[in-house]
């Protein structure tokens, strides 16, 4: 099977090809010797490759997932092909403008936008408040407000949709 | 010494306070709000009673609540612990009244230090050097902009009521002002209910070191030295140290004098700490904290001292028994606060359920914590969810024990701001002591670590393979935790750990 | 320093070196068996190396498996760690062969202390004061009952190879002494491969005592005071601490030097641990351990010294940097070892896997450990799990601590002997200090606890019921954790915490 | 639900009444006031009864556990009323002699005894090594080696059966 592996905003090519109950694992074309054993059905992980012990915390599921090694944090995003075809296909419609999203959970405490408003890059489109902490969130890039998805007051989701941007023409 | 008390707190304070009670013979009384009923310090504590709700308003921040609970449980004294009621002069007058004991100072002392504003007017009256500012706050923007054409810019905008990080922002121009003015008093209006803004100087190179001082009933004071907390995100605390590196023998028993003279000037009594601007050997007051803080075991690591016991001592009117020359620090101690946050994602909180834990160990390792496998992180409390502390003889070992024990950690299912401590740690500036209340905004986060990326594309490969394979074979295959990429044998000369018979079986599963 | 060395142990001392490696910026390699192959201490290494095999005698005590793991992989010196090949003069030798650095003590000085025969020669040599008895051993129960007429009884026997209780008893007459004889000679002839024993006179009110020396290979040496190691179950220390309250200021001195002449007569090097039987104010040398012992940290705790950072500083060739007179005791440490075992059925072995952990925290707790969720506690290696190690300023706090500790401490799948332990630090006789070899054995361990007996029927009942109900529910119903008794809103005045609205939901589930 | 505790080998009775939700528990006729609160699947349980909290973990099965409260431990056994008879049954049966089980997995390193031998209580059976320490296995009353259910060099498991005797005559 072949795997598209983000770590850290870089990505990596990985095949993993199971054959008489051991696994092949390439990376970016190179065969890592690798000795991968559970620990528990918590994410601990046991790695032994390349002259080199290491022991794994894996946090997540089976497209986006966190590992730890010694204290460091790794962000790792996984797709497979057919995974990695239908997002290229989002990313190339969404393409310009963009959609704000929530980094946290929190309340809208106030819109600074409405929809049909042109903003700059970096500009405040709300103030989302969360841990009493107020966070201005503000434009990605350039464009044009087209979708405004909440209301002052809402509570939302870490994830949810805010504020849709069109591109600016 | 008292039978019975109430913690009216939760978290690893509660259970920091509830592990010294254990430890003097006394019954720790817990509180909790509903969505604490299975938490540590309920199960550590004696008895523990339901706030009943969900938010502090409805739990832990009502008088009413927590006086009848230390009332119903025959408790003779409640300690505050930090945050929730702990600087609430009013509460503390309320708990005398019902014939309780505070475990706190006394609430004249609370109101004397209780918002910058008047701490400041009575520190200036007691010839405590000060930053220099408005004496009195803003209301709105447009006088904060007329305001900081005298004060000068950068401009430290602070809220009036605030404590904590709240309601603070740095404005470099005036251009600034307004956005910044918005967002602060937001936050303090909704923190503190009162947008009301405080105005001073932005001093150059600022770092943040306070002095712990204790005063008991009888007119003993101590202090027991500094603490450095100039490792800063978002104004909070991430890590503190003591001894700093900046504080030589001479300003520390000047900070301390200064710290000693502060208390006395409100009749302060029990655990305090005075916290200084210090920038270019130069320090100002800030304002003192009526309370234990968060970062006070840094403090009892390098003094031996167990400051809530002391504490309690005091409420008790015990003397302290000891003087200033009997107070020697040893080594050198430092704290990493570990949040509920995202550290590449400017700190932003964190919520989920603790799925994994592995506490660091070993030798002068200290873990305050009240985390448990199954906890819910949600946004209804303070997101830190642990206090990592070291020991160690001198800076250098101390820091480098701390790099180990933070490598030992691993707290799952929530993101930690630990990786950013870390940073902090392996940076050369950091380890010569060349930092000050902005260096955490000088390292770049982002940028990823190195050198192991493939070890983690490989793995997480692996994991979701193995995932995969589990959800199609079913629960059967769940046990099948090895997994050897080929030729491993190779690394070793003698025969492979792992025999063919075995090999062969794994292969049919 | 050495930039890589091997670790060649397992369990918790094993993670005890690599942290102090870590902390050095030195790297360690670890070596695991086939059933250690996820231990912590092969995931916390630098690199782990498989040995192979399940049995010691096919891995940690394979000493070319040992060797060519540290040759492979590049280190410099092998740290033995305790037990396994630590006392090993043939390993110690075959590692400075192959030119790898041996860090502990020359071979010579290994075989010097190495059985008790040879040692006790040696100290009579040195005018080191000896436990009447035997110097030769005997190798049949007949011999034994003759040679007891002359010592007189109580005899004990020792094996003559012996070490860590095995093969030891104490013979009170001789109608004893046959059944005695067999079982000791037996367990020492498995366990070393040579049954014969040493007898020597058993005193009364014995302590067991022992002084932590360091010797540099520049000719200096000191000491770091004494630990007292007399709670003991089958001969097998439960409980230690330094100091000791019998030790006055003179007695330390006096075996301190006794220590120092007994480890130069043999020409030692490293750290090691003279043993005394201490007996009504009388010392007597009973053997020298030629390695870390198992309770270091509690001198390390009084001391503030890392032992395991000694030994790597002497093994490389440091000297020490300090005198006798810079060594002064600050406050009292204990130790308690977490072994798998059960302590209301005479402390026979338990087995299991680690279904649940809870590790003690807050200020001054140690735990040293390499225990994990999902490890399997097998009947391969020593049964000891951890060992948890307070300090306080005093002995009744330092106890105080330890009690509080050992509640919050769980080890699920096991039994330990933790109960065991609070049930001695909770002994009145044991807090004022009056205590010797045979304390454990005076305590009726098996006399139920008292008060919370119907707590647990009714928790049993419930968690049977529990179980049960989601048996026939099916795993839609395991979500259901919490239930309450009737009328428990009765024990407050505000409202219940769950709304009437949540508990109806739960009566239709 | 009617229990039948044993609990450091003293028995309690106990009835579990399940009623709209709630439990009614009354232990040896007495109603507990109890929220019993389950923590994880891990046997982490937060208790609150009579002006007091307890942290317990509870480890074992429905029939044997041990409870840990504060670092005490209480071993526990549980039998419904139709195991209880079943019991009474069995115990009735082995009366006056009885069956030596091995209290922890070891080797047989040496039997002292065999079948038809006489011995009285205390009297060494055979020695058990276990944990290289080896433990004489000694005859639990006076009676009659009726089985002996291990050879020498034997590994046997804990609670394996060892001795059977009988009662002497």
């Amino acid at each position: 099977m072949k795997y598209y592996i983000t770590v850290n905003g870089k990505e990596h090519q990985v095949d993993v090809v199971e054959r008489l109950g051991v696994l092949d694992v390439t990376v970016d074309g190179k065969t890592l010797e690798l000795d991968y054993e559970e620990v528990d059905n918590l994410g601990q992980v046991a790695v032994l490759c390349d002259g080199k012990s290491y022991g794994l915390s894996i946090e997540g599921d089976e497209h986006k997932l966190s590992a730890t090694i010694a204290g460091h944090l790794y962000a790792v995003e996984i797709e497979d092909e057919r995974e990695r075809a239908a997002h290229a296909a989002e990313r190339a419609q969404a393409k310009g403008g963009g959609l704000v999203k929530a980094v946290m959970p929190g309340i809208v405490v106030k819109l600074l936008v409405k929809e049909g408003d042109t903003v700059v890059k970096d500009q405040p489109l709300l103030i989302l408040e969360a841990m009493k902490m107020q966070n201005e969130i503000t434009a990605p890039s350039d464009g044009v407000v087209k979708v405004v998805h909440v209301r002052e007051r809402e509570a939302v989701s870490g994830g949810a949709k805010l504020v849709l941007l069109a591109t600016a023409t | 010494m008292f039978r019975r008390i109430l913690v009216a707190n939760r978290g690893e304070i509660a259970l920091r306070v509830i592990r010294t009670c254990r430890e003097m013979g006394i019954e720790p009384v817990a509180v909790f709000s509903d969505v604490d009923r299975k938490a540590l310090h309920t199960r550590m504590a004696y008895n523990a009673v339901s706030l009943g709700g969900a938010l502090p308003r409805e739990s832990y921040l009502d008088m009413d609540k927590v006086i009848a609970a230390a009332k119903s449980t025959g408790c003779e004294a409640i300690h505050p612990g930090y945050g929730f009621l702990s600087e609430n002069a009013e509460f503390a007058e309320r708990v005398t009244k019902e014939g309780l004991v505070w475990i706190g100072p006394p609430p004249a002392a609370i109101r004397g230090m209780g918002d910058k504003i008047t701490s400041r007017r009575n520190m200036t009256r007691a010839n405590v050097p000060v930053v220099p500012g408005l004496t009195d706050p803003v209301a709105d923007a447009d006088a904060a902009l007329a305001a900081a054409e005298k004060i000068g810019y950068p401009i430290m905008l602070k809220a009036a009521a605030g404590g904590g990080g709240k309601g603070m922002r740095v404005v470099r121009s005036k251009n600034d002002m307004a956005s910044a003015f918005r967002t602060a008093s937001g936050e303090a209006l909704s923190s503190f209910r009162d947008g009301s803004m405080y105005m001073e100087r932005y001093l150059d190179e600022p770092r943040h070191i306070e002095i712990q001082v204790l005063f008991d009933k009888h007119g003993h004071g101590v202090h027991f030295g500094e603490r450095e907390c100039s490792i800063q995100r978002r104004h909070q605390k991430l890590i503190e140290e003591a001894p700093s590196v900046v504080i030589t023998p001479e300003l520390r028993k000047k900070m301390g004098d200064i710290a000693l003279a502060a208390g006395r000037a409100v009749g302060y009594e029990n655990a305090g700490t005075v916290e200084f601007l210090y920038s270019k050997g130069d320090v100002y007051f800030l304002e003192m904290n009526t309370r234990l803080q968060v970062e006070h075991p840094v403090t009892e690591m390098v003094y031996g001292v167990d400051l809530v016991r002391e504490q309690l001592r005091i409420a008790y009117g015990e003397e302290l028994g000891y003087d200033q020359s009997s107070i020697q620090p040893r080594g050198w101690a430092f704290e990493v606060r570990i949040n509920a946050e995202d550290p590449f994602n400017n700190f932003v909180p964190s919520i989920g359920t603790i799925s994994n834990l592995r506490a660091p160990g070993g030798a002068w390792v200290r873990l305050d914590a009240a985390l448990y496998r199954g906890m819910e992180v949600s946004l209804n409390y303070d997101p830190m969810l642990a206090k990592l502390i070291v020991w160690g003889p001198d800076r250098m070992s101390a820091i480098a024990r701390m790099r180990r024990a933070l490598q030992e950690l691993n707290v799952g299912g929530v993101r930690t701001g630990a990786p950013a401590a870390l940073r902090v740690l392996e940076d050369e500036r950091f380890q010569r002591g060349e930092f000050d209340t902005g260096f955490l905004g000088t390292l770049d986060l982002s940028k990823p670590s190195e050198g192991e990326d493939l070890i983690v594309a490989a793995a997480a490969a692996i994991h979701r393979h193995l995932l995969a394979r589990r959800r199609a074979l079913g629960t059967s295959a769940s046990s099948r935790g090895a997994w050897q990429a080929r030729s491993r044998e190779r690394h070793t000369n003698y025969p492979p750990h792992r025999p063919e018979a075995a090999r062969a079986k794994e292969a049919q599963r």
